[in-house]
């Protein structure tokens, strides 16, 4: 079994009110040394592997459903699921 | 009965909670900005719903930080009635007044309609007007109402009679137990999802709501006549 | 790093630049003529967006000259943010609709929830108190994945957007259509509340006086918006990903509250909101609208991103921000006063007197152009216009009825079009109840709100029927507008005045011109005879997809008065006993209908005719008797006819059922779509006041307490089953195609 | 300036409607090589260090603010920021 962490983030130009929003609280927190917070999505995909090259799958996976690539920009890695 | 009504940057329901108090129960209320330092003048607490913040991050959670939140904090400990309605009921959820979290709707969905309530314990101060075992009609209008908490907590919970209200037909947000609303274990603080302010009018529905606030009322005129 | 890589003046009229910014070669030669001299790149963006047809008008300006625009109620027409209707007792209210089509397309959940965003910073921008959003919808049909997608962000962009600020969601139509297959419409519509005292402009007067600027921090998104909505959507549009805007509806509840406490202030001279175009576009009208000029520091304006050019600032279309213009020396007062809704406001520029806008930026000017130039000045086009061959074609048919073998099986089967069946699943999204006010919620004709403190309401509707104005854009026309009419005549309101969205594909093609044309022409005509004027509206043109155009789409959205709570009026059965009236003849008409279209897959032929006199009349009559208080439920008959309406009606009564008897041909007595028909129930004991009243009505059976829809014809039952096997297939309709 | 990456999860225990939700789309997709989805957040905060350790100041923001530790777990990493 495979376990693909997934990173969906906003893209660099792209507004993060969510972010902005808890950079704000921070400071009112007293974390002035917080410069920015920038808040994206994290996915853990676990996979039984197929024929098909495990890349080939997340990527399209990400591509149509996890991210919306007009806004985000996504990474993965893809690891030994440990089995519990 | 002077009630607050706690205003923090996103709210929304705070006009419709100042409403209910002034024009439908007739008592006074006042909106209290979230910088405010001081409650010591009222005589009940209400946090209203909206989208304090944005409901960025989690619901509620960047509200709790505001200064008036340690002034809530000490009308619950002094006993005062404190009801957090939607958003409100998140914020006391994130500031531990109440147990457990919030989850996101099953459905993951906005969810705006009327839903039927069963009243579990009507031996609050913030029930007792109703029946127990009432079903009333109160709007519903949240994507974050899925009410968890651990097994030990909704046990005590449920031994403590602190489930005020549950959903009687269908459960909107798949909350454990079917919860709708929770008080602490002293009595004075209640959460719900639901809008006990928005059914207070016939004309626009219900008026189911109303009560609720009476309870309250009651609760507070009886007190004080004891201690006077 | 931008800045190295502008194109010289010299290079902009050598390589044609200008055309990639969508200026043609005759409006470059105007602008150099304007000038006296060459543009640079930052004065090429001003011209570029000012001059789209987004923000200029420029095709549809000599048709938008048609509608009837005064009234004695009307406080402000055309020409600002939104357009405000007298009410009475002080109070007035302030609404407008526009598009968000393009960005839709590209973005679905932001490209709809900045539609919102903006259509409320124009009513805030007015002083009014927004108090309901509503929207008009269009959509392939949802069989494809894509379409599917589209709705449901669509959906849950406007929800997102009106919940997280708080104004509720009261109303809106849908309809979905292979021709809306690439290209989705999402207009929105907003309501606001306002003191006649409190009436703001967009107006930039007074020499020394300061500009500022409060809301977000500008970026590099959407830059281009304006334009990018003037061009038709096709492969290359992905290009433009950039001018995607994210909507951030906790800042606009900030800003709201916070403008809306400015507009009590003296020191508040002129407020626009940064709509398309952005700071270009707010600062040039509030100058120009004032006959006076802008001068602005562009280093002072807030930025989110590092080393933005002056070109991306003006251009950029970042949103929840605005523009204010106030009294000089009283800045501070109204920085504290955003200041306590965590807001910056920055003075960035001041009045001048010499008619032009002029921008400095790291202490160079690099924008100096007239500002009427800009606004009032920018070129008109009459666009030829011909008349389709379809539309002969169509005429020239002649009305039949489509052929259908089991008229029970025909209602199911029409009650599960996703343009007729419930809209539940779209607006148990929408917070249609915050701020308390919300008296009919989603589902009747209109919507109506309480106006608190007074014994008055609002009705509030948006509607056009697509189907009738490709037949024939003009009866199509008066439809739309007629059709709003009754849904608020239903409701108990007197109509006030329409906003409208004008919907249409490419008016550089003739036949497309044509189509807006007679749909103007319809509609004017029919907001003259119905008495409520134009105040305003949006026009979205280019509504096509890799060459085929949407239907014509002229939403209208229209405000009603109530007199009195009394009268509001829903569509639902009240209860058993009560009598069932139609209103109004009906006739073999099924061009565009949901019949044709359900049997054939395809519409053709003539749309049903319209007389506005008549329509008129019965409208009049109806109002009189539902103020009158002789009238239980009242509904319009639209798409699927009296069988629909008739169904429609008893849906959500808690067990009322119908029994009714029609004559004639059973298809075109359910089914027909003839216009200015009305179904009514009255309580027997108003059956003879009722009879008096409204010439036209006949009665054709009553409410049952048992729930079953029971139709005969000419004796014959050919309806007759428990009216919970209708509701559930209108109910589940939706959700059913999307799952 | 440092860059902080932080994981915040759901509690094993607790269900996550998000990620049941996109394995189901997920699988109507046809990927049914998938077993399982978890849905967390991802955010990047940057920081100018102070005196304090920075993993004092990630530790105190993630427990008052950046999770709820009734029902979410966090990981951070922390790195150095590239400046450009
Ligand atoms: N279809 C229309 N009918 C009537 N008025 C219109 C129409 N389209 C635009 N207008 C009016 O033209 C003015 C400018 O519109 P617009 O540029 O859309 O405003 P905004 O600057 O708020 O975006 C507005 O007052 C608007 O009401
Ligand atoms: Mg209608």
């Amino acid at each position: 079994m495979m376990k693909v962490k997934i990173h969906v983030t906003l893209r660099e130009s792209v507004l993060d009110p969510q972010g902005t929003a808890v950079k704000s609280s921070l400071h009112a927190l007293n974390y002035h040394e917080v410069q920015d917070v920038r808040i994206g999505k994290y996915l853990e995909v676990l996979i039984e592997p197929t024929e098909r090259p495990i890349d080939d799958v997340v990527k399209e996976m990400c591509e149509k459903l996890l991210a919306n690539t007009v806004i985000e920009d996504y990474e993965y890695e893809v690891e030994e699921a440990v089995t519990t | 009965m002077k009630f607050a009504v706690i205003v923090f940057p996103g709210s929304n329901c705070d006009i419709d909670m100042y409403h209910a108090i002034k024009d439908e129960l007739g008592e006074e209320a006042e909106f209290v900005w979230h910088d405010t330092e001081n409650l010591d003048g009222f005589d009940g607490i209400l946090l209203p719903g909206g989208f304090s913040y944005g409901d960025y991050l989690r619901s509620g959670s960047i509200a709790r930080f505001s200064s008036v939140m340690k002034e809530v904090v000490k009308a619950a400990e002094a006993g005062k009635p404190v009801l957090g309605v939607c958003n409100g009921f998140q914020i006391l959820l994130e500031a531990g007044l109440l147990p457990g979290a919030m989850l996101r709707n099953k459905k993951l969905k906005f969810m705006c309609r009327t839903v039927g309530l069963r009243v579990e314990n009507n031996d609050t101060m913030f029930t007792k007007n109703y029946e127990e075992g009432q079903m009333i009609q109160i709007p519903i209008a949240h994507g974050e109402g899925n009410y968890y908490c651990d097994d030990k907590t909704y046990n005590q919970l449920k031994d403590n009679g602190q489930i005020a209200f549950t959903y009687a037909l269908e459960n909107p947000n798949g909350s454990l137990g079917d919860i709708a609303g929770i008080t602490n274990s002293k009595g004075n603080v209640l959460g719900m999802m639901p809008h006990p302010e928005r059914a207070v009018d016939s004309l626009l529905g219900s008026a189911d709501g109303l009560k609720l606030f009476q309870s309250i009322v009651k609760h507070w005129r009886d007190s004080n006549v004891i201690t006077a | 790093m931008s800045l190295l890589l502008e194109p010289t003046a010299q290079d902009i009229k050598n390589d044609k630049i200008y055309r990639e910014m969508g200026l043609t070669d005759e409006e470059f030669g105007m602008v150099e003529s304007i000038l006296g001299r060459l543009p640079n790149y930052t004065e090429l963006g001003l011209f570029s967006v000012m001059w789209s047809e987004h923000c200029s008008y420029k095709n549809s300006k000599p048709l938008l000259k048609k509608f009837p625009v005064t009234g004695e109620r009307v406080l402000q027409g055309p020409g600002e943010g939104a357009g405000i209707v007298d009410i009475g007792d002080g109070q007035a209210v302030a609404f407008k609709i526009e598009s968000h089509n393009h960005p839709s397309a590209i973005e679905p959940y932001q490209g709809a929830a900045t539609g919102v965003g903006g259509i409320i910073r124009d009513v805030f921008s007015m002083g009014a108190r927004p108090i309901a959003i509503l929207n008009s919808l269009r959509f392939g049909e949802l069989d494809s994945a894509r379409v599917r997608y589209l709705f449901e962000e669509v959906v849950a962009g406007i929800a997102g957007y009106g919940n997280c600020i708080g104004i509720p969601t009261v109303g809106g139509e849908i309809q979905f259509d292979a021709s809306y297959d690439g290209n989705p419409l999402v207009n929105a519509m907003c309501v606001g509340l306002i003191d006649h005292k409190d009436i703001q402009k967009g107006q930039a007067k007074g020499v020394g006086n300061t500009v500022m600027y409060v809301g977000a921090k500008t970026g590099r998104d959407g830059i281009h918006g304006a334009t990018f909505a003037s061009e038709e959507l096709s492969d290359a549009s992905e290009e433009k990903r950039p001018a995607v805007q994210v909507g951030d509806p906790f800042m606009e509840k900030l800003l709201l509250e916070a403008c809306l406490e400015l507009i009590k202030s003296d020191a508040l001279i002129g407020i626009q909101d940064m709509g398309a175009a952005g700071l270009t576009s707010s600062s040039a009208e509030m100058a120009s609208k004032a006959g006076s000029g802008i001068e602005m520091d562009l280093d002072l304006v807030p930025q989110r991103e590092t080393g933005m050019t002056g070109y991306e600032m003006m251009l950029s279309e970042s949103q929840e921000r605005m523009l204010i213009v106030i009294e000089k020396g009283r800045e501070k007062e109204i920085q504290e006063l955003f200041h306590k809704y965590d807001l910056d406001a920055v003075a960035v520029g001041h009045v001048t007197d010499d008619h032009h806008l002029r921008l400095i930026h790291k202490g160079e000017t690099i924008a100096d152009v007239p500002v009427d130039a800009l606004a009032e000045d920018a070129p008109v086009y009459h666009k030829p216009s011909s008349e389709p061959r379809y539309y002969r074609e169509f005429q020239a048919i002649e009305n039949t009825e489509p052929e259908v073998e089991n008229i029970e099986e025909t209602l199911l089967k029409l009650l599960k079009q996703p343009t007729i069946a419930s809209k539940e699943w779209v607006y148990d999204q929408y917070d249609y109840q915050v701020r308390t006010n919300t008296v009919v919620t989603p589902g009747s004709d209109a919507a109506v709100l309480r106006i608190r403190g007074t014994e008055k309401a609002l009705a509030m509707t948006t509607d056009c029927n697509s189907r009738y104005l490709y037949l024939d854009p003009e009866t199509g026309g008066k439809i739309a507008v007629a059709e709003a009419a009754r849904n608020i005549v239903c409701s108990g309101g007197l109509p006030l005045a329409i906003t409208d969205c004008l919907n249409f594909g490419n008016p550089e093609k003739p036949e497309i011109f044509w189509q807006m044309e007679k749909a103007v022409d319809g509609m004017s005509e029919a907001c003259n005879v119905l008495n409520a004027p134009v105040i305003g509206g949006n026009v979205s043109l280019y509504n096509e997809t890799n060459g085929t155009a949407v239907y014509p789409t002229p939403v209208v959205g229209m405000v009603g008065l109530i007199e009195n709570v009394d009268h509001i009026t829903t569509q639902s059965f009240k209860k058993a006993g009560d009598l069932v009236y139609v209103i109004g003849e009906t006739a073999t008409e099924f061009g565009g209908s949901e019949l044709q279209k359900l049997v054939h897959g395809n519409i053709f032929g003539k749309s049903p005719e319209l007389d506005l006199t008549i329509e008129s009349g019965r409208q009049a009559q109806l109002l009189q008797a539902i103020q009158n208080g002789l009238i239980s439920s009242a509904h319009d008959l639209a798409e699927g006819g009296l069988a629909v309406a008739l169904a429609e009606s008893t849906f959500g009564t808690d067990g009322l059922g119908v029994e009714v008897d029609t004559n004639g041909s059973v298809i075109t007595a359910l089914f027909s779509e003839t216009q200015s028909r009305f179904l009514v129930s009255v309580d027997p004991e108003n059956q003879a006041a009722f009879e008096k009243l409204v010439a036209d009505a006949e009665k054709i059976g009553h409410v049952t307490a048992q729930s079953a829809l029971i139709i005969r014809n000419e004796g014959q039952a050919v309806v007759n089953r428990p009216v919970q096997d209708f509701e559930a297939s209108w109910r589940g309709a939706i959700a059913c195609l999307l799952s």
